[in-house]
């Protein structure tokens, strides 16, 4: 089913808009973890809208919002088994949700601050997400290189690594396809093509009709989904990972969606976008497709379904309140994890600071 | 020639130089990521594009090594390229094009083929941004000869820079702390005027400390200043380096030597930073007129903390003044 | 002619190894031109076997040999106009040669000095040839800002930059590409295929079958060519010369040929390289083809062959001598060039460096 | 234990030092351009994918943004790798991977992830290398926290300085001067055995000027030292940095203190090198007992020249002699 050149103009679909099954279900999955999963893209959603709501009180830093993505991140994070990794931008936090890594951790890390084991690893049990990678692309080669580590080690995990359509721009993309290619690795990556780098649409960001086009120049085989289906970014993500833990190598995967909000709170998508585009791809709402789905197939009632969204939204509002609730490390604590270990000098300026700040008694 | 000046943010002033120099001089053309429509992430190009057209004012692929590598290409083929990098802390995805191509260009041609370009980039703490958005990269740059580095601190000097910049035959960097960027308004001739390249500014003359700041770290400079005149009657010489590189040792030393101490201040890490050159160009210059050791507020030896430490990293108006109070002792 | 996928597999020919046509001779083809850049490839081979001797005597630096790849090199420089822009890598000196550039320019370079403009622009004419690249793929982003600037000022110049098939693996090549086809710049994107980077064969250096393949990726059209084939690196460079200049946009083309010499005079492929692999190479030489055909076809006699290839030593000689002969630099000559003016500060230290060397009475 | 040593070069002493830890460590990894079958243009890595298999020695596509990429995910994922940059100048093409990740990720991850890593660079001049082979690149990340940068002067240094490197739980930036790979050879022990990090050697001890080198620096600064010894009699301590960040400013300031002189001397260029930093170091620290203004003998601040001029621009024994008489002038 995977192709080089062929099927790269149509995304896969197994579910259409109104959640018809176009094609049939993907096989093994269950409806609690379709319920699951939908249960986690609400999360995701209600997440990210409140993250917007404490920016704008002044309680958040900037926040880019993650609303109209959510089938492609949930179904990035949720074929993954415990030793796999996942490597994401800051678009990719759904995916890590679902992925069982903590909301309290990125709750945290809207604080301003770098979320400490305590609240990413709850449990001792490390989810090998990486931190929400702010510099574009890079986390590529970082997939990249931790699959090239899985193979060399000879064990039986897999890498997902996850990025915008503007990040295909990048050196670093091309070269992690590149690496990925030429050593095999287990890994599978992924381009959420939003239609937007900021204010550049996908059509200025290169002249090829889409991105999974890349994956022939690199030896890659490559997919289109439709990255509001759930089911459909399911398959093509279980297949990937399937390929990459039977050692058959890298997948890149375009999934194309859209980003329903802003670029970030800094960002009035308004200059640039038009109304009519935002209108479409609401109509497409992945939530909606989903719930469509479920409801017909009797794994959710309305009324269940309200239960669900109701109860996710508590449960975002208690993760966030958690991280709040953490202490945030001391006004000292960005001298901490330079190095395993300060350096005599680090040791001095740490002191001259405490001394400034009040925090000790001074020299 | 009469000047009609009216109050306008750093922005504004940077649009307006953008604005003269490209009516002035069709070569100049301006390119980087959501420049166009969206005017920049920080609306300096605000309006560009409608007044120039796409073919001047243009949007470029999410690649930074691709704006300063093509940029190269313009420079040498006629045209004078003004790019953006979207945050300073990018420009390392452009590291080689900038250090190995664009400030070598002329140096490897024999002088046939050079690169007049500037690179503008916002930087800097102080507006709780994400990671590698504050990061200072001027330091960075002090290994890189056949490139200038300038970081305005006023409407008035971001005017007058950028455009001696444009009109500069090399390549410069251009640094534009983000905090400063609608911070307060100043009287900006309408006209176009260019400030030399090279010439750092007396902000305020004193006769107790001299005091070298740039960007954003000159209000704080001027803050402690006069904290320390309050507290001692002491009186600060503040130096605004304008540019960094080349600098501009002779006013430093006219003043160092007048005054026998110094301190200098900046956000980025102390280890290798500007102000690491400029104790040591003080140091071979006037050490025999330094009654006290020059001292160094910086930012410290760590990255660029995370937005909810920033405030304890950056120097403050109050570091600032107990280090002069130091530096003041006898 | 051009395409996207097809043909990708196998290089387009015109001469087969033995100088026979297997298709019609490209059209608007001279006999005269013919010879005189089948004189230019023996200047080139030539010029390369010199440095070599030179460098073994201590009086060269390190060089990089040329020979094998003479057809694509010329090839790529024949078909430019006066007003075209070139850039390329150490590798494509003979690209420079067959465009104009003289000889001496590059033979003073091997003196290792920068070449000045009285040796690179001889008359006062500028080639519009970038300083051979040593960073591998920066140059290739250099032909597309070229070329985006010739198209801004609505200019009718076209540019080629050339790499090796090492360089495809850069950040700064794909990143050439991407730039190349939003733009739809007037630049032909020439990779050299001469299956080795240094001692890492080409089926190291990515998965994909063949390196032409990266244009699909970036919506670019790309060939395939025998360079060792004159005819066919001609007509494919004219063809997509063409286009460019008709605003067609870029082309990517992958040259196939040979590095029959060591990848510079510092390394041993003995090392790497099996001897079969240079024999087989070495029966597919580019001068030996296209004398074939040039003789078949009566436009050169074995005479007339040896007489253009003693010619073209004596020059080579000539301008090897001329370059020895034009003045170094000062001693204190690099500290010119690095701004249009010296800073105060250089000044002082070229005083300094004056005084040191005994060049001046010092201060 | 006994440790039984022979004389080695740089070279093999590095080849010894990769051989002891990848047998001793399975996490030790090495990649690189040309680095397997061809053993690397230097030959540092020469026999060693043929002993440990091409699952732990392989070559890597001509990338370098790609190598410290998935150099830092190797690491993140349990490995240790180490990895070479065929040339040091080429490090600005991967200097993000370098910069805001490698040496960031501790710091990033509040330290539950980090990169255990060397990058190993050959640099500097006095080969006639071809552009960008030469370039020193250490003075560039002075202003890179989370980096530590290491340059050995000898093999015995080169053995011990390299294992404790890729033992380091941080990344190590290990920078080694191609005019001493095969210039000499010196007594290396067989064993294993580190010299740590962050402390320098003094080379030889004196009383009346303290010369501060590293690398190749240190057999140039060794000559000049006779020199003045035999011109003038005066004795002049050599400090050998071996880490250049954390830099040893213990040792620095006692021995400057003891000396009240000093010259740095470097091949980086000299504004912004390192011996800015240690300028400020020893006027932080020891200004009292500065009896003249510290001297930097440094490169120009120019680019590196091309190889027929290289030799008029790296510090030589004469000009750093005469630097130093200089100094000891009253
Ligand atoms: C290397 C780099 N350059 C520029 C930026 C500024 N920036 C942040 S997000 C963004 C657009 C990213 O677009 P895309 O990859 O499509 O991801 P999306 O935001 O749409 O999820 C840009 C240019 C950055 N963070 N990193
Ligand atoms: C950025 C960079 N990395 C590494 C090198 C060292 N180096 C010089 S030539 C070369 C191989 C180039 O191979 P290819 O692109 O195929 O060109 P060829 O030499 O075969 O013509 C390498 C790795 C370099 N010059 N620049
Ligand atoms: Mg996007
Ligand atoms: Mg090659």
């Amino acid at each position: 089913m995977l192709m080089h050149d062929v099927e790269l103009d149509k995304p896969y679909q197994v579910l259409d808009p109104h959640g018809q099954l176009v094609r049939p279900m993907p096989q093994g999955l269950s409806d609690e973890s379709l319920v699951e999963w939908y249960r986690t893209m609400w999360q995701t959603r209600f997440f990210s809208n409140k993250v917007v709501a404490l920016q704008r009180q002044g309680r958040a830093t900037t926040w880019g919002p993650l609303i109209g993505q959510e089938a492609t991140a949930v179904g990035m994070g949720a074929v993954l088994e415990p030793q796999d990794w996942l490597t994401g931008s800051y678009r990719e936090a759904g995916a890590y949700f679902a992925r069982g890594f903590p909301i309290a951790g990125v709750a945290y890390y809207t604080r301003g601050l770098q979320p400490p084991r305590e609240v990413c690893q709850p449990g001792g049990r490390d989810f090998r997400c990486l931190p929400l990678q702010i510099v574009i692309a890079t986390q590529m080669l970082h997939a990249v290189g931790l699959a090239m580590a899985a193979k060399i080690k000879g064990e039986n995990s897999v890498v997902v690594g996850g990025c915008g359509d503007g990040a295909t721009s990048e050196g670093d993309f091309n070269e992690a396809l590149n690496y990925a290619g030429v050593f095999k690795a287990p890994a599978v990556l992924v381009v959420t093509n939003n239609g937007w780098a900021i204010s550049t649409p996908r059509a200025r960001q290169t002249a090829a009709e889409n991105l999974a086009a890349r994956g022939v120049g690199f030896g890659i085989p490559a997919r289109i989904v439709d990255g509001n289906d759930l089911l459909a970014v399911y398959e093509v993500m279980k297949e990937a990972t399937d390929r990459a833990r039977a050692g058959d190598g890298p997948t890149l995967i375009e999934a194309i969606t859209y980003r329903l909000g802003a670029h970030t709170t800094a960002d009035d998508p308004t200059r640039y976008r038009p109304k009519e585009e935002l209108q479409y791809w609401e109509a497409r709402d992945p939530m909606k497709r989903l719930k469509a789905f479920l409801i017909e197939r009797g794994a959710l009632t309305e009324e269940s379904d309200a239960q669900l969204v109701e109860g996710a939204e508590a449960f975002v509002a208690a993760q966030v309140q958690l991280a709040h609730d953490h202490p945030a490390p001391g006004a000292d604590g960005f001298f901490n994890n330079v190095f395993e270990e300060l350096t005599p000098r680090m040791e001095r300026q740490r002191e001259d600071f405490r001394h400034d700040y009040g925090l000790s008694e001074g020299k | 020639m009469t000047m009609i000046a009216t109050k306008f943010t750093i922005i504004e002033a940077l649009n307006q130089a953008l604005a003269h120099e490209m009516e002035r001089d069709p070569r100049v053309v301006l390119l980087g990521q959501d420049i166009g429509k969206n005017g920049g992430v920080f609306r300096v190009t605000d309006g560009l594009q409608d007044r120039f057209g796409e073919n001047r004012v243009f949007d470029t692929p999410l690649a930074e090594s691709g704006i300063i590598g093509t940029s190269v290409g313009m420079a040498i083929n006629g045209l004078r390229p003004v790019a953006e990098i979207q945050f300073a802390g990018f420009i390392f995805l452009a590291m080689n094009q900038l250090v190995s191509q664009a400030a070598h260009m002329r140096y490897r041609s024999a002088g046939q083929y050079s690169c007049p370009m500037v690179i503008r980039a916002p930087f800097g703490g102080g507006i709780r941004s994400p990671e590698m958005h504050a990061d200072s990269v001027e330091g960075t740059f002090l290994q890189t000869p056949g490139l200038k580095i300038v970081v305005p601190s006023t409407p008035y000097d971001a005017k007058g820079l950028l455009t001696a910049s444009i009109e500069d035959p090399d390549p410069v960097i251009f640094l534009e702390n983000i905090k400063l960027y609608r911070s307060f308004k100043q009287e900006v001739p309408t006209e176009r005027y260019t400030i030399p390249l090279g010439k750092a500014a007396i902000v305020q003359e004193g006769q107790d400390l001299t005091l070298i700041a740039y960007g954003a770290m000159v209000s704080v400079a001027t803050e402690a200043a006069k904290a320390i005149k309050a507290q001692t009657g002491a009186t600060v010489e503040i130096i605004d380096l304008r540019t960094i590189w080349p600098m501009d040792e002779e006013t430093i030393i006219a003043s160092v030597t007048k005054t026998g101490r110094a301190v200098v201040v900046h956000e980025a890490p102390m280890a290798g930073g500007v102000g690491a050159e400029i104790v040591a160009i003080i140091n071979e210059n006037c050490l025999y007129s330094l009654l006290k050791p020059v001292t160094r507020v910086t930012g410290y030896d760590t990255p660029f903390p995370p937005p909810g430490l920033e405030d304890n990293y950056l120097p403050t108006p109050a570091r600032l003044t107990s280090a002069i109070l130091r530096t003041l002792e006898d």
